[in-house]
């Protein structure tokens, strides 16, 4: 495949995140991946389920004291509405609007920052109005595992979206980062996925009781 | 390993054909959005509405999968074509995923 | 380029390097090979003194703390560190070639894979000479573990997240592969068995080693970061690693013994000149033997105490697994009948299989009887069966693999001589070491017990065990005389060695050339080789496209940097619970900085590879031995 | 020629036979020789697993010797191909189906005997009067060593268990530090010892121990918890129904004082060191950080696996981490009032004294 390829929006192919070899690869790879993922998520949460609420004797910190929906509500908008602009990023990248894509990428970026931020400011409220520790208890420790884990997935995906923003900022769209556009947007997808069980089983439920 | 791609230049009629495509198809993701955010709603609502756990638990489970369905189907665009394999492996995936998450509900024990 | 006799005329820094960065696929499966047998033999060695030890009752050759640790660190390597190796340094070699594909999917993540897998065994076998290796057993279970002392513990839970990064990414290249690379009328239905047996092992590897993951993040952060998991103290619960573990550790049995299953399967088609018996059924059980790996793990918790519901429901489901596993033995054995048996040392390694896997299937399905196994659990019978299982099964494979394939990869046979006395030596060996620990088990003598008090009725067997264990060595030590003997010799064979060659790698020179096919095949039907071969085809292959340029790869060095930093990184994690030095922290700091900034400039640089032009292709002509 | 014949044939059954008494081991520790209803379960379920395995492993022998003698190549011929099957349906279905039977066949008791082994029902029910049907015994593993109190008796003991026969016993099994597992092969199948939470189960003890070569059945730990898991034998002493009421009552008057003037020396010297960890009555209660010696002097052995002797007893307590690497036992010279001093031989002969003195078996 030649990289200095140019294309126009006419030639530019319907799918081009598989139009090559290496792109059917990738793509079936990367979606392999997100399965054995969703097993690893799996275990963190089913670990979670099993350690919530659990401390020394006389632990008084549980789950439905700890959290608050509102900032959960807001940083659930923020990446839900980051997965959309996500799409929107492909819409264009599928369009051959190399410009669009990059806007959309980095609006995508911007809101997943911020979703970033606010579990930081998130955590740290825990750990100093509550003295919720990583090693307060059982259940500290299930609980920022699983958040984190979330968390540390999401600011990986940021620190990809933003080299491949950099790296090909003024070379455009060509078969060879297609299918790399395609995979980071596939994964800030499952980011969401993870996120909305998240928000679900832990802060849903732990509030519930 | 074949590493030539064959790019043919569509005609106009294929190129508007595609792009009209495209653009429905992106109609209908805002709508999947917005749908996401209502399921959303109602299930922060119903939290925090205070209604009994038995209640609440199951629907906000049931909303969640359907949003996860909707972000697989839509979003990750696992309706197209050539999605078979990738999803039946998805699937191995959450099978594996609900035998463990029963597991370490039921059996962990204390 | 792919050859050993021109890799020798290289200088011995230029061969070096070319091992450190290669990508191609046959080079890699050289690499697994070569630390895979290394690890095999350090697991030997440990074996052996295991069974020194236990020659004798009261016997002081080493103290009970050095024993865990040998006892330990036997089970970890082999399993981790030499039977997965070596099944990947097969899989490699010939998986590619079976399907027609010029390469795997991925070959920069494929030598990552490898070097991942290196630097963890690597890291894992140091704790030796930093402090002292583990010692709370392969299963490590939690409590055990959280309470052992000094950093063994530490080396295996950092040690294996590393190799396990590895296998989880050559899994999902082999799955990759596999589903996108094959030739053109290579349908799943006409793909050989070992490629089949890859698929389902690797589907496995990609489900299986997540929970291995957590498993061992939750053990580092517990033993090295504060965390809570499994301190009951804290409301940590302890079963939980247990099911963790054994979530992965039950598939791991079937990711060892499915593509053990799959040369077997090769073995005997060749050496029976017939094609496989029932193929579509040998598939499908494969299929069902998968699934069923990830529905039974909690038949290893029976004695934990999860209660008669849980323990049913695992007995019978464990019990269920007997039925695709006896599927596949009849239609091994239906496969040998009518056939025309050919005695060479690979067939005795699968001959010699079955009978062996046989007795290690039916101890097995004892096992399922929950109730009975309340009695056989962590007893020495427990150790006989897996044994049986392990060595019967993936060992006998990996060493009838061996024979067959040396050839292919090497271009020199084996001495069929010593080859046949190594399998004798070694099944010999095999079948006196463990045949009498069922014994031994059932007469009451628990498993991971580093002595004995004598006269429990146990001295006898054991000496005999031991005795058997002698034989095994020197099966061993056979099968390393033969290596070096005929490499030196060195005597070149042609493009199917074994005359009977049956799938498409024996349609290719030995070693091939290092692009595998001048001309991508054309498959017509299962064993394509074959069906050429019986229609007469001089050429061997029908071809699917004209010679033209062929794409490849650049090496890299990229995967032994990344996988390098995450090693230096790993002390620094191991020696941050100390407190006593300032240096670690930095060290993982400085560790996690050369894996990411590796990845960068991988990232950063387009990698596109390069072509290999018709016109060279043609000037070559048919000439074996490649480049 | 014929007498020889016989002899040989005398002699093979005679081998035939030792191999198999010598292959059902010592009758104290096997689970071939159950003396249990529990362990006379899994022993039949082991026949009965067996037997149908070893049929499956005669079928498959033949079809694999006739397989390998008919069709070698030598007999086949050098140039022969043969016909390349495909397979068969009909077989598949009959290698598929019998299994499958054999299965359902096995499933069957598996999954009764599960759920009947698992039926603790009868566990601390109480009598009109409040007494207790059974036996109730809570056994906590420690690194090393048993620790056996029975709650509803008010008595503890350790290292030997002792147990009425033909009556179910209940046990609630914990573990103090890291997991152990609790296994007496010929009484039954093992239950492991989890650090959280406990484990129900009973056994049945069929025969007196006093029958046996030791006079005790012998216990072990089979799950690893360290470096002196091999040496984590406990010893089971089932007596019958009266002896066992008799050694109930001794235990819960037994007071550790020592009788005779070596051993009262002992005694003071036990006080000033040992006291700390180590109960000498058997009405103690349960937590303590050292094994209950109240039965020291009925014991079988020393520290769980050394011969019950004065000589070992010595060595013993002088250098506790030789003999039990990794066991919380404390050199004498780290002992209270010590202050680096080992123990003398003299004050060794007092310390033995006084602890085979210490035994409730005499006053039964």
């Amino acid at each position: 495949m030649d990289i200095n390829k140019q294309y126009s929006a006419q030639t530019w192919p319907d799918h081009p995140e598989t139009a090559t070899l290496e792109g059917k690869n990738k793509f079936v790879g990367f979606w392999l991946f997100l399965g054995g993922e969703t097993v690893l998520f799996a275990t963190l949460f089913a670990t979670y389920l099993a350690l919530k609420d659990k401390g020394p004797s006389g632990m008084e910190i549980t789950a439905s004291q700890l959290f608050e929906l509102p900032l959960v509500f807001i940083m659930t908008m923020l990446l839900l509405t980051s997965s959309l602009t996500s799409v929107y990023a492909m819409f264009h990248m599928r369009s051959y609007n190399f410009r669009a894509m990059q806007a959309w990428m980095a609006v995508t970026v911007l809101l997943g920052a911020a979703f970033l931020g606010f579990e930081i400011y998130e955590f740290n409220h825990y750990v100093h109005e509550f003295g919720f520790t990583y090693g307060h208890s059982a259940f500290s420790s299930a609980f920022y595992t699983l958040v984190g884990t979330h968390g540390l997935h999401v600011a990986i995906g940021l620190g990809w979206f933003i080299l491949l923003m950099i790296r090909n900022a003024k070379r455009g769209l060509n078969l060879y980062n297609a299918s790399k556009f395609y995979t980071i947007s596939l994964y800030w997808h499952f980011i969401d996925v993870v996120w909305v069980f998240i928000f679900t089983v832990v802060y849903l439920m732990g509030v519930v009781g | 390993m074949a590493h030539e791609v064959e790019t043919r230049k569509k005609t106009q009629a294929e190129f508007e054909y595609a792009k009209r495509k495209r653009e429905e198809e992106m109609r209908g993701q805002v709508a999947t959005f917005a749908l996401m955010i209502f399921l959303t709603l109602v299930a922060f609502t119903a939290v925090a509405a205070d209604f009994s756990a038995y209640y609440v638990v199951p629907t906000i489970l049931l909303l969640a999968a359907v949003q996860v369905g909707l972000q697989l189907y839509y979003f990750m665009h696992a309706k197209e074509k050539g999605h078979g394999t990738p999803i039946f492996f998805f699937y191995g995936g959450l099978l594996i995923a609900f035998t463990i998450l029963i597991t370490f509900v039921t059996i962990i024990w204390i | 380029m792919s050859s050993t006799a021109q890799a020798q005329k290289k200088g011995f820094g230029a061969t070096l390097w070319d091992y450190l960065t290669t990508v191609d696929h046959k080079k890699i499966a050289i690499l697994y090979l070569v630390s895979g047998g290394f690890f095999f033999v350090v697991g030997g060695i440990e074996a052996m003194l295991i069974r020194i030890q236990l020659a004798v009752p009261a016997n002081d050759f080493v103290s009970a703390g050095v024993y865990n640790q040998i006892m330990t660190m036997h089970g970890t390597t082999m399993i981790f560190l030499a039977a997965m190796p070596l099944l990947f340094a097969f899989m490699n070699a010939v998986v590619p070639l079976q399907i027609g594909a010029r390469d795997v999917a991925f070959p920069f993540l494929n030598s990552l894979g490898f070097w991942l897998f290196f630097f963890g065994g690597v890291f894992l076998n140091l704790s030796w000479f930093l402090g002292g290796a583990p010692d709370a057993g392969w299963t490590s279970y939690a409590s055990l573990a959280i309470a052992s002392g000094g950093h063994g513990v530490d080396f295996y839970a950092l040690g294996l997240q590393i190799s396990g990064a590895g296998t989880l990414i050559a899994g999902i290249n082999f799955l990759v592969t596999i589903i996108n690379m094959r030739a053109p009328g290579m349908t799943y239905m006409r793909m050989p068995m070992f490629t089949w047996t890859t698929f389902i092992a690797s589907a496995l590897i990609l489900f299986a080693f997540p929970p291995l993951t957590v498993g061992l993040f939750f053990l580092i952060l517990d033993r090295m970061f504060f965390a809570n998991f499994f301190a009951v103290e804290m409301g940590g619960n302890t079963i939980i690693w247990e099911h963790l573990f054994w979530i992965f550790g039950h598939p791991e049995v079937y990711i060892l013994v499915l593509p053990a299953f799959g040369i077997f399967s090769e073995i005997f088609a060749i050496f029976s000149r017939k094609r496989l018996f029932g193929y579509s059924a040998l598939v499908f059980a494969t299929i069902l033997i998968g699934f069923y790996g990830f529905m039974v793990w909690a038949h290893h918790m029976f004695t934990t105490g999860l209660g008669a519901t849980a323990n049913a429901i695992f007995a019978v489901a464990t019990m269920a697994i007997a039925v695709p596993t006896g599927v596949k033995i009849f239609n091994w054995l239906l496969t040998i009948w009518g056939g025309n048996i050919s005695f060479s040392t690979p067939m005795l390694y699968a001959l010699g299989f079955i009978p062996s896997f046989v007795a290690g299937g039916v101890t097995g399905v004892m096992q399922a009887v929950a109730p009975l196994d309340y009695q056989l659990h962590d007893s020495y019978f427990i150790v006989a069966h897996f044994h049986y299982v392990i060595v019967g099964g993936v060992v006998l494979a990996l060493l009838g693999g061996l024979h067959l394939y040396w050839p292919k990869m090497f271009g020199t046979m084996l001495s069929e001589k010593l080859g046949k006395i190594t399998f004798a030596l070694f099944f010999f060996g095999f079948h006196a070491t463990f045949f009498i620990q069922h014994f031994l088990g059932l007469l009451g003598m628990p498993r991971r017990v580093y002595t004995f008090v004598g006269d429990q009725g146990w001295d006898l067997y054991n000496l005999i065990s031991s005795v058997g264990a002698a034989f095994m060595a020197l099966g061993v030590i056979t099968l390393v005389i033969n290596i070096i003997m005929t490499s030196v010799k060195n005597e070149r064979v042609g493009n199917d060695p074994w005359e009977d060659g049956r799938t498409l790698e024996w349609a290719i020179p030995s070693p091939p050339p290092f692009y595998n096919f001048k001309q991508t095949p054309l498959v017509r039907g299962l064993d394509t080789y074959w069906i050429e071969k019986m229609e007469g085809n001089p050429e061997g292959m029908t071809y699917a496209e004209p010679i033209g340029d062929i794409h490849m790869p650049n090496n890299s060095i990229i995967p032994f940097i990344m996988s390098a930093g995450l090693f230096v990184a790993a002390f620094g994690a191991l020696y941050f619970i100390d407190g006593d030095k300032a240096w670690p922290l930095p060290v993982l700091a400085l560790g996690l900085l050369i894996t990411l900034g590796s990845m960068a400039a991988r990232s950063l640089k387009d990698d596109l590879g390069y072509h290999i032009h018709k016109e060279d292709l043609l000037k070559e002509g048919g000439q074996p031995g490649g480049h | 020629m014929m007498r020889g014949l016989k002899k040989w044939r005398l002699f093979g059954l005679a081998a035939a036979l030792m191999a198999f008494l010598a292959a059902c081991g010592e009758e104290q520790i096997s689970t071939l020789q159950p003396a249990g209803q529990v362990a006379e379960d899994q022993f039949d379920l082991l026949l009965l697993s067996t037997g149908v395995m070893v049929f499956v492993i005669i079928v498959v022998s033949i079809i694999y010797v006739l397989a390998i003698i008919k069709f070698r190549r030598k007999k086949v011929g050098e140039d022969v191909i043969p016909e390349q099957v495909e397979g068969s349906k009909r077989l598949e279905f009959i290698w598929t189906a019998i299994p499958i039977a054999i299965v359902l066949f096995l499933a069957v008791p598996t999954v009764a005997v599960t759920y009947q082994l698992a039926d603790v029902d009868d566990m601390g029910v109480v009598d009109a009067e409040g007494t207790p049907a059974s036996v109730t015994v809570d056994v906590t593993a420690k690194l090393y060593w048993w620790e056996f109190a029975y709650p509803d008796l008010g008595i503890v003991t350790a290292q030997e268990l002792v147990v009425p026969t033909d009556e179910p016993v209940y046990f609630n099994l914990t573990a103090a530090d890291v997991k152990h597992s609790f296994w007496v092969p010929s009484i039954g199948g093992k239950t492991d010892a989890n650090t959280d939470g406990v484990n129900t189960f009973y056994l049945t003890f069929d025969e007196e121990s006093a029958d046996l070569e030791d006079g005790v059945f012998y216990g072990k730990c089979a799950e690893l918890c360290g470096p002196s898991h091999a040496l984590m034998d406990f010893k089971v002493k089932a007596l019958d129904e009266a002896e066992f009421q008799a050694w109930v009552a001794a235990m819960q008057e037994s007071t550790g004082e020592a009788e005779g003037e070596l051993a009262q020396e002992g005694q003071e010297l036990f006080e000033q060191s040992c006291i700390a960890c180590h109960a000498t009555s058997g009405a103690g209660t349960t937590g303590g950080i050292a094994p209950n010696l109240a039965t020291f002097g009925d014991r079988n052995r020393i520290a769980g696996y050394l011969p019950h002797s004065e000589e070992n007893l010595k060595k013993w307590i002088s250098e506790p981490q030789e003999y039990k690497p990794g066991n919380l036992m404390p050199d004498p010279g780290s002992l209270p009032g010590r202050e680096g001093e080992a123990f003398s031989e003299e004050e060794l002969d007092a310390l033995a004294a006084y602890l085979f003195g210490l035994t409730v078996e005499d006053d039964m």
